[in-house]
């Protein structure tokens, strides 16, 4: 059990306990949320050593925060 | 790390996951997840990835910005 | 020697006093560099401080420029010497780029920031004391009180100009 | 690790949890922003004084710069900088 495991616990539970009920119920501000749990298992994965699981971890959250970006103002015209 | 390093830097950490879950307007929500994020490095350049820690560095802006397209112009 | 928070409590005068003239002396107490330091200004100005100080704490705060590179570049000093802080310095040039900032202040306080760091080590300071110093002076700038610091960079811009 | 090099990481954590502590208990979100710079200095000086290894001026210079861009996005955003149309 050493910091980045507990911290990365902590921070998974408070993400997705959040992300699963949103306060302003409205896409962004899931959006938002479901970034919390995505740092979280980051921690996690950071606390086996694992390098090339970081690297693609990293890659592809960016790349689906974009893609549902797009959904959201396809579905919504701001 | 030390432990009073550890503390600090968790309780960096945590403040600002409490902060972006429990506030209600989405600026509040990014810049609390932006001291987060710089709760977190610390960590990862501690167990000596320094290649992770540079490319995290570079990517995680990007997210935010591409959230920032939806967040309404005159919208708090 | 002197001991050691001695050391750091002389290190943070020297740094603020170096990137307080370089700031200064590069003009970004004149105006706002993009819209998001303009907004920040007038938000200052708003809550008691002076308009002029504001513009500089918004140029702070939105590109990086002779403050950050003071920092990166006693940052390059501590881990590599001379050649660290001069990498430092053109890696705050192309972050200068990155910001949409022209990058006059950023790359001449990292450069001569450098000198002043490296003239410092050879009479007993350690490169180390100037992050933590700098880190204090920026610390008294943007992290006290905003109506404060804001009023106190309006008068020294009205006394360059 | 050296007594000198503890002392300034020691000097800048603290700093960085004094800045964490003045963003949360700020209302307005442009005030906020001068204050989550402090932590940004704070917490890039304290990354490359955890190991002082000739890398860690890039990782220090990235996250730097790339705070500094989030940071003028948000403010030129929430002041109406970006005109969007449709």
């Amino acid at each position: 059990m050493n910091p980045e495991f507990i911290l990365g616990l902590i921070l998974l539970l408070i993400g997705s306990a959040v992300s699963a009920f949103p306060r302003p119920k409205n896409y962004l501000i899931q959006l938002i949320n479901l970034e919390i749990p995505g740092w979280g298992l980051l921690l996690v994965m950071l606390s086996y050593n694992e390098a090339l699981a970081l690297f693609t971890f990293g890659g592809v959250s960016a790349l689906s925060t974009f893609i549902l970006v797009r959904v959201i103002e396809k579905r919504r015209p701001i | 790390m030390d432990s009073l390093l550890v503390v600090i830097f968790g309780f960096i950490a945590v403040i600002g996951a409490l902060t972006t879950a429990f506030n209600r307007e989405p600026y509040i929500k990014l810049i609390s997840m932006s001291m987060m994020i710089g709760g977190i490095f610390p960590f990862i350049v501690d167990r000596g990835f320094l290649d992770v820690a540079a490319a995290t560095a570079v990517i995680a802006p990007i997210s935010t910005i591409f959230i920032l397209l939806i967040c309404r112009k005159g919208e708090p | 020697m002197l001991p050691d928070f001695l050391r750091i409590l002389i290190a943070a005068p020297v740094c603020w006093i170096l990137y307080i003239t370089i700031d200064v002396y590069f003009k970004l107490p004149e105006q706002g560099g993009v819209s998001g330091a303009t907004a920040i200004a007038k938000d200052i100005e708003r809550g008691g401080g002076a308009l002029h100080g504001g513009y500089m704490m918004g140029n702070i705060v939105s590109s990086p420029d002779a403050s950050a590179g003071t920092l990166l570049a006693s940052c390059g000093v501590t881990a590599a010497g001379i050649p660290g802080g001069l990498f430092a310095a053109l890696l705050v040039y192309i972050g200068n780029r990155i910001c949409y900032d022209p990058g006059y202040a950023g790359t001449t306080g990292a450069v001569v920031a450098t000198f002043v760091v490296f003239g410092f080590t050879q009479i007993g300071f350690a490169a180390s004391d100037f992050v933590a110093g700098m880190v204090i002076a920026i610390l008294t700038i943007q992290g006290l009180s905003h109506s404060h610091a804001s009023r106190l960079l309006a008068t020294l811009w009205r006394w360059r100009s | 690790m050296e007594v000198a090099l503890l002392i300034a990481l020691s000097v800048c954590a603290i700093i960085a949890a004094y800045a964490a502590v003045r963003v949360v208990l700020e209302k307005r979100p442009l005030r906020k922003l001068p204050y989550l710079n402090v932590l940004s200095f704070a917490i890039s000086g304290s990354l490359l004084l955890i190991l002082p290894h000739p890398l860690s001026i890039v990782v220090a210079v990235a996250y730097f710069v790339g705070s500094t861009l989030e940071s003028n996005a948000i403010a030129s955003t929430y002041a109406g900088g970006i005109q969007k149309d449709g």
